[in-house]
């Protein structure tokens, strides 16, 4: 049985199922609790579970952030709320150097049961200041998890298994999803990390893409189907650890890779992606791996200069045709 | 009721009542096309508050600087900005202040010396500084005002930028622009006592903390603390009491005040206090002339905005760097 | 010189001038293995400032918790760890409390509450209101000290960590061991004014500032913030006047300081004065005793570190993720 | 004409040079003036310029990197030194942010000419928080440059381009390049960003290294010829722009790539180059490109396991042979 969640209610829900099962778990950020959260994700939360587990705190993600890494060294289980994750920002040091690091630099002493989470990606026309694909910062380092879910069964799931994990786990949800509506089975329980879902099957390219972009390859491989291409597409759900098996069985299959995703291109999910690919299945590459991604400049305010920065279906359709049409 | 201290100079008063009501109803025209789908994004506004810029303003010489937050519009046409600039900016056109790539959040108008509207919390109040350095370097002369919220307190940009002035000795005044929430969040719930102004007393500097009612009162506070800054090199950290009479942003449906507590401070609006001090000394006629002339100039500035062009694609990669590109 | 105030309770102070004397000559002997190239990277010493430690720490139950920077080993020591541990640790050894992955910056004893030993200025300030927090909410009555140095004052972490306990009453002590120099640089050229506990003012929170030459006071003023954290959820900044006697690290030729300044402070060490104390009760035999048991276990420590194995490669994966690696 | 200089004092001359040259350039950091440097790299300069352009700051690195940003905004050419790059952590909002956009978000209206400098990556033993190659996140950000040098020649002009330069530039140094020597011509000017060099040539395969790397690639090399295998090594020299150019030409040539960088693997430098190469070159390829990184762990502060996490010149060489071996 399942029912059809939206996007924001399934992770809500799998906070609420896992602060009732465990009372370590608690939830903090700005207006998580009393306004109901910025984009509503924790609407509720406060009455079922009061001030104690539920806490507005002041605008410092510094300083939160990293009161939530202590916390969870000593036995808590925090949910940490970025309001967004550009705000991740000003807590880049408490993320890369204590929550990834404590448990190493102690020889192990520690775990570091946190979950930091939030909207990731462009809105619509924020600007160039709150439109950050913070993903691409965050994956670079050991001794966190990345995660990216699409759909609202898989943000449930994956929720679940995060808030479950003995180390630090980055949410990257997406304000553009939160209303999208999926089936989520009744019993949802926690996904495990690491595992991609194929989620169209196709023969002539696979696209791999996360989060939002899952969609916009999806459109793309209507479009190319129109095309009388082929696409499989892979939704990573997890980019560290990153299934790198379904992606190289996959281009196994079809020889040909487009990578999708929002943020800039130099050095991005794309670029390990490109560098895994080529070199677990170099002999069965017909084409190069390509990659869609933002333009490499901010983003402008402006709406259509905003969706040409963006990766849009046309352009995934365009880069495919590319490889496709190389011989 | 009679004025009391020295004779009101109408003149003066007219000019700044102008500002203030231009203020206000360009802010009412931008809500009306964040209505209409012609503005996107986060769009906060000044209404309420803009005796604080407006008399703050007032304060400096044209070679000085100002620095604000988001909430911008006011900050911006109060130190010279044209309404045409500033919602074509919001419109997201070319002729905008940032030839609208900036967007609502981002008012830059370097010739009049708004160096900006920034979007990360507190993350402005050390550029503000930087400002004031130059000055300082150039000895020029010049001042620097550098406005943010009651929200911004907590953060580590509030701390490390006074810090630095203070211990630097740089022409700069910090203007807290307390209008009692962050968001949905009251003050209460944000900093551990009332008083923002009594951060300085770790700075060693002086503070000072009032009610922005009087734009003229407002005027003569903060020019006492410019004439500090720029006579002696001694940053202030003036605490304003204000009050947004909207919501956060054109989304918060601002549930979290009553409409008797908004209603009461409406009753309070210095707009309309200015404007009855005005109507001592002027005939309606001469009022309703400058009012026509706002409404005229508001008006065209709507027109203008709408009939812009949009910015190209071509602007991305000049914008992004000076000279050639980096990728 | 007679003793002013209650009795001295004699085996009390012997056992801290025993952890004092046992920290000095641990410290002696590391600094003699570096010189040797039995230990690496940097090794910041606490001789001078032990009575702040080792004073601070008698004040806790063993149920508490501490929190310090990079100059950790005295902090460390006094909470417990034995001197085995800690010194296998500077040599990278496998029974090293961090099992040598840490070092000198990053001492661990999770069993004994000494959660570290932080390499970024500022950024275990708000970790240590996190484990404060942890305490309240487990309602454990755990209270937590926070060290730093006077060089934190003006960064970020220091304020949003003492803001966030402020706010949220959190059952913690914050001690500035101000010790007159951040690296080479004097007090008055990194901050506006010469009293660090000023800052309490902003935040509403009560603030102590005293010398540390007896540690015995240290013990009772640190007490005293000790019972407000622990009886009252109030916390406390504390500022320690102390002094180190060596460079900052060991590659720090210290010109900043005049000789005469150092041999000043010296005359004035807080070592010496608690023996002097001792001599008063104690018979030379009994303190010989006792300071040979002290060599005794350094001498054990060293040849426990040198003899130890060197851990190896199987454990980076472990100490980087609890559970399966994620790349 | 040219003489034998240590890499600090081709940075150093460079600096000194564009003070001279310049009189808005000025250089701020810690112990930079008064302590002559952490590293001793500019040392001598506040006994030239004195403690106007000179300047000691405290330990707040976002708050003085966001001060240089506001500065450079209106005029002045900051140099901005982080003791090391670690410690960029605390600042990263200000560079994403704000240095990186500026002029974006205001529409192209400011430059903003800073430079960001310090010693990057691995030491020696001093630990997890503070052995961070911070390349790897900077780069990925459209508005910077960055550059890492391998060369005492290439450091001076690279920096004296730096400094010329209307962008925000990040130098990366490396402390374990500090005091090695080598040929700076008399006359060494300005050189070029995104000009990689051909420091060996080969063709059997292509080496891309910078910074430290380059060295370690050169040893490589070295053993590599004695195996019988003929080694291109390219020092990258800048970091963004990267000089795809030369690579290509060089891979097109020998058909086999290896990048070596240190840093993390996941979306590093390294799989950015993998990205660029397959896709520019890949009819060309006869093997695929592979990396030597870091390991996928925080630095561990024992001696042998952090030589084990570092690359490696018999890594470099095992890693070439399978590429070389795989026909
Ligand atoms: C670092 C950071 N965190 C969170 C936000 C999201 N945010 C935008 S405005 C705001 C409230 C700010 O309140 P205040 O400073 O009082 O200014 P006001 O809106 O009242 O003018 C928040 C939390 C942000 N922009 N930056
Ligand atoms: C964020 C950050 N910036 C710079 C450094 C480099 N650094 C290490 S110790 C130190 C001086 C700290 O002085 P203080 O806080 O007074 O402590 P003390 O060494 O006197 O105990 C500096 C600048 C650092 N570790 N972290
Ligand atoms: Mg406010
Ligand atoms: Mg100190």
């Amino acid at each position: 049985m399942s029912r059809t969640l939206r996007y924001r209610e399934a992770l809500r829900e799998a906070m609420i199922e896992e602060m009732e099962r465990d009372p370590n778990v608690f939830l903090m950020g700005e207006e998580v609790g009393h306004y109901q959260g910025a984009y509503k994700v924790t609407e509720g939360i406060l009455e079922k579970f009061g001030e104690k587990r539920v806490i507005d705190t002041p605008i410092a993600e510094g300083g939160f952030a990293g009161l939530g890494i202590g916390a969870a060294m000593v036995g808590l289980r925090p949910i940490v709320e970025f309001m967004t994750w550009n705000f991740s920002a000003v807590a880049f040091d408490q993320i890369l150097n204590n929550a990834a690091k404590v448990r190493q630099m102690s020889g192990g002493q520690y775990t570091c049961p946190i979950v930091f989470r939030g909207p990731n990606a462009s809105a619509r026309q924020v600007g160039s200041q709150h439109s950050h694909a913070m993903e691409h910062f965050y994956t670079h380092v050991p001794g966190l998890k990345v995660i990216a879910p699409a759909f609202a069964a898989d943000a449930k799931g994956l929720m679940k298994t995060a808030i479950r994990d003995n180390n630090p786990v980055l949410v990257m949800e997406s304000e553009t999803l939160y209303n999208t509506k999926g089936e989520v089975p009744d019993d949802q329980g926690p996904i495990p990390f690491g595992v991609a879902n194929v989620v169209r099957t196709g023969k002539d390219v696979t696209i791999v893409a996360y989060s939002r972009m899952t969609h916009v390859a999806l459109e793309a491989a209507e479009k190319l189907a129109k095309l009388g291409v082929s696409a499989e597409v892979i939704d990573l759900r997890t980019l560290r650890p990153l299934d790198e098996d379904t992606i190289v069985a996959s281009v196994k299959k079809t020889h040909r890779c487009v990578t999708v995703h929002e943020g800039w291109p130099y050095g991005g999910v794309g670029a390990e992606i490109s560098d895994r690919v080529q070199r677990l299945a170099f002999d069965y590459l017909d084409a190069p791996i390509l990659r869609v991604a933002s333009l490499d400049v901010p983003m402008p305010y402006n709406a259509k200069l905003e969706q040409q920065c963006m990766p849009q279906p046309e352009r995934v359709v365009d880069t495919v045709l590319r490889v496709v049409h190389r011989g | 009721m009679a004025h009391e201290g020295p004779p009101v100079d109408t003149d003066h008063l007219a000019r700044l009542y102008r500002q203030m009501f231009l203020i206000r109803r360009c802010e009412e025209e931008a809500a009306r096309a964040y209505a209409m789908g012609k503005i996107g994004g986060f769009l906060h506004l000044y209404i309420g508050q803009e005796a604080v810029g407006v008399g703050a303003l007032a304060a400096l010489e044209s070679k000085d600087h100002v620095v604000t937050t988001y909430r911008d519009h006011g900050i911006a046409l109060a130190k010279g900005m044209t309404a045409r600039a500033m919602m074509a900016e919001l419109f997201g056109k070319e002729t905008g202040c940032s030839k609208g790539l900036g967007g609502s959040m981002h008012m830059f108008d370097a010739a009049n010396g708004m160096h900006g509207g920034y979007g990360i919390i507190g993350g402005h109040i050390p550029l503000a500084a930087g400002i004031a350095f130059a000055s300082k370097y150039k000895e020029d002369g010049g001042v620097t005002l550098c406005f943010f919220g009651d929200g911004a307190v907590p953060i580590a940009g509030f701390h490390e930028g006074i810090g630095l002035a203070a211990l630097w000795k740089l022409p700069i005044v910090f203007i807290c622009e307390n209008n009692e929430y962050s968001m949905g969040t009251p003050l209460s719930r944000t900093l551990p006592t009332s008083e923002v102004a009594n951060y300085a007393r770790g700075y060693g500097i002086p503070s000072d903390r009032f009610v922005a009612e009087d734009v003229l009162e407002v005027e003569r506070r903060i020019g006492e603390a410019v004439k500090l800054a720029r006579e002696a090199n001694i940053p202030t950290l003036v605490e304003v009491k204000t009050y947004r009479f909207r919501g956060h942003s054109m989304s918060d449906p601002g549930k979290y005040r009553t409409p008797e507590e908004v209603e009461a401070r409406k009753q309070r609006d210095p707009l309309f206090r200015a404007r009855t001090q005005l109507e001592l000394h002027w005939d309606m006629a001469r009022l309703d002339a400058l009012e026509a002339s706002v409404e005229e100039e508001v008006a065209d500035a709507v027109k203008f905005a709408d009939e812009s062009p949009e910015p190209t694609a071509e602007l991305l990669a000049p914008t992004t760097y000076d000279g050639p590109f980096a990728s």
